[in-house]
């Protein structure tokens, strides 16, 4: 096995700005959202972008990958374009489903984020689908999913992670592991802690890493994507995180504890990747400031694209349910 | 008088009913604390979280274990956060609570409530929104509930938990925060129809949300002298199909009003029932008031567009009286 | 002309469709085994464990998996044993299959096959013999198909797998084995309804096993002079509502028989529509045939009455008959 | 812990006597479906009484059971009239359910059997619902569940496992590992062997046994049993078995080998408590004779008052759909 390339200056500031603009595109969700230019129910990955970047930065547009209710930064690292993102968000036209979809069902089909699911767990076995196709056709091309820990209790995911063990598919599960499902902890959904451990009796290929080092989740997930072009698999990747914001925006976050949130704000893996390469000197003091300006400067214009994409003619509805 | 919602009407309901019946337990994700809308809130404080149990994102799984409480006994209330997800515990509310009492010659009893939500209109998206009733109606053996006021929400609610049988109990979200006047919580019983208004020229049987729209529907359409009669029939399953014919009787026009989609929702039922029991005295077809045949859409203005409401109530009021002149 | 059973003919079309188009795979429990009836047997010889796929027992995984291989490219056909085990796959097919290429503005396709087969009659009691298509009717971007002869069967199933829409296909476990004229298995075009027998009194218009029910009914009444059209839909969604129209434009009296619960069954939506758009070609309400609300009893003779039958048929018939006097 | 009482005469006896009284009865259903005076699809335990007997022969009428599709036996084990249960299978208005159930639904209230379900898994929650309701009325009644291992690769098996162990409710999960689902063997269906090693993540006390060995089924279920009356739980009981006729009465069995058959033959748990009995010297020479006719009489006893049954009125039907 070829062991990842190692962290340099090109690498770190690919993946910083990969998950700054996250991360800007994200807070300005949020504060459209409170403006009412963004609807529905919205749910930030703010604190958990790594994830997402450590695995979408090193897929293909031939690769499958599938998100969950909490998809923008899996949509935006596998290359959704922000304009065509934040359009979706707010009901355009222009929104990469011509905003039939909204928050919850992201899909990019030109850059293989075949979809976001609003049902917990739903998306699994989708991946399982694509990575046969990519078997059945003789391809290297495999599959991604993201989803919670709350999603490691519903039955079709370990119906799904049965089928992919018992069929080898060159599937990644790609557990986020935030610690939380709404608005009750893990120990109130699971006696099991960690997802990696449900999936222990299928014999996959596991880790369990920190989800809020970047850098951990790209080794981690390098080396299953090796196997998985390789036609083995299925591996699953638990990252262990934390989402900063509420559930939902608007969700009044009543079962918090200040200290778990300050100490998670010390883990940011923003701030973490940033104390790294200046620690190594990959990064000067000047560029972290200067990449968040450039992914804010991003997300404001694809705001301002968005904002002059028209609503769809309602005629659109009846013209799209059938193919 | 006081004023109320019909979220505080649930929990008040559901707190009475716990406080009358120690067998009454309450189970769904995050129920302990309080749900998205808080329908349960605080419930865990005064019962304990053996009688509020929150449960995983297991949804088929916590609906089998309330039907072998029910069975065993007890009266439990499981929650479904969306009517959406209600897709994934169908094997067990169809083929296992919906049959016990049947299969069993009548041994079995599975007096479970499943409450749960539908309705689109607030930008949830098409996962999200939708509105499934007509699925359950076509279940012999469950019972199925929609009410459209806070009053008739509390009043069911504990006709629901005392009834010895499965029964499906489908709020709307949009409902949930208007003000109402409180009327205390009266058990209401299933299977009586509600006037909502008099009216002699065309009924109006409207469900759930849609029965505020032909409310409105009716105010409009009063100023031109078109007087419109609405029927609330609060339960789909047993369905007053007396009151609604007496009503056709006297109106000899009937219009179905759903926020589901039209294309097999139960105003098809509805109108398959009425034109069977009173043909002679209809005066026009029967009209119904549906959602197109499409997902719900996310975009607001096709949202908008595609919900229906009372302008759709009204055109079809008119469409009616139009045929029929 | 030689014969054939539906069974062998769904066979037939499923190994043509398979040697015709390399991305057609199949997958279900058993199905390399053959599965329950045979519906597969022999096709893992022909086209390998790889196109024909043995899965678990995992209804909700599997379905998921076919969609996963259909918006990738592929052209699924997968089989749940008994409909009533769709239950746990409806949140696959709902919210998942049904919604891809709409939420995605138009960028997925979900072209599956979604096999299945209901009804009763064979005492396998009330878990293994319902009928519960109109749910699915219900389901935007859903299309129903619900063969009545073996060509039919063929021809449509063909057609499904063609249709790049998830296409649910609901065969009936009693007509598999009757012997009928093979007729080539020649594409039948989705939403093209079929006239069954021509008649000039009644339309009824039957699905699945009622249309053979209908025919004997036709058959026995047309002793005493009356002529009764049988229309089969063949397809629910989408509907030939055209033909059904244009039928009851002619008989002025309408039968619609399914076995179905006649309760929220699609029979309703039929009515429904019909008396909207010929209500002036009525000259009596529109009479269901469908069973009764209540599970499918296990003991011979309840089920026997149980199902709807010719005799319900020609009941219906003949008071519509006595009605339009 | 108290362990469980030897194997004696009387036991032997009563497990010996158990296990004929299934297979006397099964074997008559079997004639009986081929004559059609039996109706539907019916499934035989032949060759598997041993886990009926082994389990719900501790049981009291106050413990719930839940049996699957495969049901005759567990039902009878646990103390319904085989009478009843004849005029069942036979649609009879005497039958347990009056007729209106069938083979795959039997139920019998009177004795804490409180159903059989025809959907592979979907008796599994029903199972933690009784013992809940036990716990919660302060009862030390228990459940147990009966479930193949077809059933493990269900979703609704492993949320009702995660949920039991969450919860740690007192029941008692009893798989009948045969090897097969329908006509696949369990290697196409999951990687997992042991249906005990997919719950091993939930962390239940669960033990594997041959399960055509009654006193092995009775010794391990004793122990769970006792605890579960103390409130513990859950467990998981994997009994290793195997049918001796074709998933359902009428299968061509094409997927046998001829010589596992034999095998099982050999190991039919009735004859090997026969040879232990002689063995140990508290069964004498006639004794197994006498059991299988006196059983054989019962059941033709049952037949016979079956047959005597009328069916139900077509009436009942509609009236039992509400309670
Ligand atoms: C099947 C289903 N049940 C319930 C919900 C409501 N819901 C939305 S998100 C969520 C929690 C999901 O937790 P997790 O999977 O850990 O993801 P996270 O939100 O923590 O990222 C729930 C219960 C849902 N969307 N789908
Ligand atoms: C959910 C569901 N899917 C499919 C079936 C059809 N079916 C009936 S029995 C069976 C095999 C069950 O195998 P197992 O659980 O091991 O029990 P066994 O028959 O071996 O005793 C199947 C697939 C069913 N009854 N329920
Ligand atoms: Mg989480
Ligand atoms: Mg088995």
């Amino acid at each position: 096995m070829v062991s990842p390339a190692e962290v340099d200056a090109a690498l770190g500031l690919e993946l910083l700005r990969g998950m700054w603009r996250i991360r800007a595109f994200e807070e300005r969700v949020g504060q459209l959202t409170r403006a009412d230019e963004v609807h529905g129910l919205v749910h930030l990955s703010i604190g958990q972008e790594a994830v997402a970047v450590g695995v979408c930065g090193q897929l293909s547009s031939r690769d499958a990958v599938y998100g969950n209710h909490r998809a923008h930064g899996h949509a935006i690292a596998k290359g959704a374009p922000l304009a065509a993102l934040m359009a979706e968000l707010m009901g355009r036209d222009g929104g990469l489903c011509r905003g039939l979809g909204g928050s919850m069902h992201l899909v990019d089909v030109e850059h293989g984020f075949l979809g976001a699911t609003g049902v917990v767990g739903g998306n699994v076995p989708l991946a399982l689908g694509s990575a046969l196709a990519s078997r059945l056709a003789g391809h290297d091309a495999v599959a991604a999913v993201f989803f919670g820990d709350g999603a490691a209790q519903g039955g079709i995911f370990v119906e799904s992670v049965n089928l992919a063990a018992l069929w080898a598919l060159p599937v990644i599960l790609v557990c986020e592991n935030n610690g939380f499902a709404e608005f009750t902890p893990r120990s109130a959904h699971s006696p099991v802690e960690r997802v990696a451990d449900v999936v222990a009796p299928y014999g996959l290929e596991r880790a369990t890493v920190d989800g809020n080092d970047v850098d951990a989740v790209r080794r981690a997930f390098a080396g299953f994507l090796e196997a998985a072009r390789r036609g083995e698999g299925p591996f699953l990747l638990e990252c262990l995180t934390h989402r900063l914001r509420g559930h939902y925006e608007g969700d009044p976050q009543r079962y918090r504890e200040a200290i778990a949130q300050e100490e998670w704000q010390r883990r940011d893996p923003i701030r973490r990747l940033e104390r790294r390469g200046l620690d190594e000197g990959w990064l000067d003091d000047d560029t972290p400031a200067r990449v968040e300006q450039e992914t804010r400067e991003e997300v404001e214009e694809a705001v301002r694209v968005a904002r002059e994409s028209p609503y769809p003619e309602p005629a659109l509805t009846s013209e799209l349910v059938y193919a | 008088m006081s004023e109320t919602t019909m979220l505080e009407a649930i929990r008040t309901s559901l707190a009475e009913a716990m406080r009358a019946d120690e067998r009454v337990v309450v189970l769904g994700e995050d129920v302990a604390a309080g749900g998205p809308w808080g329908a349960t809130a605080g419930l865990a404080d005064e019962f304990g979280v053996e009688r509020v149990r929150n449960t995983p994102i297991s949804e088929a799984a916590i609906c089998g274990v309330a039907i072998g409480l029910a069975q065993s006994g007890l009266r439990p209330v499981v929650e479904v956060m969306f009517v959406d997800f209600v897709t994934l515990a169908l094997d067990q509310l169809v083929n296992q609570a919906a049959k016990a009492h049947f299969m069993s010659g009548g041994q079995l009893a599975v007096p479970l409530v499943l409450r749960t939500q539908g309705g689109a209109g607030q930008r949830g998206g098409a996962q999200h929104s939708q509105s499934l009733e007509s699925w359950l109606a076509h279940v012999p053996g469950l019972k199925v509930v929609m009410p459209s006021t806070a009053a008739d929400a509390a009043g069911l609610l504990r006709s629901a938990i005392a009834d010895p049988n499965p029964v499906v109990f489908v709020e709307n979200k949009t409902l949930y925060f208007r003000r109402e006047e409180a009327n205390g919580s009266e058990p209401v019983l299933l299977g009586r129809a509600r006037v909502a208004r008099r009216g002699r020229d065309v009924t109006v049987v409207a469900t759930s949300r849609l029965v505020s729209e032909a409310l409105a529907a009716a105010e409009e359409l009063a100023r031109e002298g078109i007087e419109v009669e609405v029927v609330d029939p609060r339960t789909l399953v047993p369905l007053d199909l007396d009151a609604i014919v007496e009503s056709v009787s006297r109106t000899h026009r009937l219009v179905v009003a759903h926020e589901a989609v039209e294309h097999g929702g139960f105003g098809a039922e509805v109108a398959a029932q009425v034109q069977s029991a009173a043909f002679d005295e209809l005066d026009a077809p029967i009209e119904r008031v549906g959602a197109p045949f499409a997902p719900v859409p996310f975009s607001p203005p096709l949202e908008d567009a595609y919900l229906p409401d009372r302008a759709d109530v009204t055109t079809a009021v008119r469409t009616l009286l139009r045929r029929s002149a």
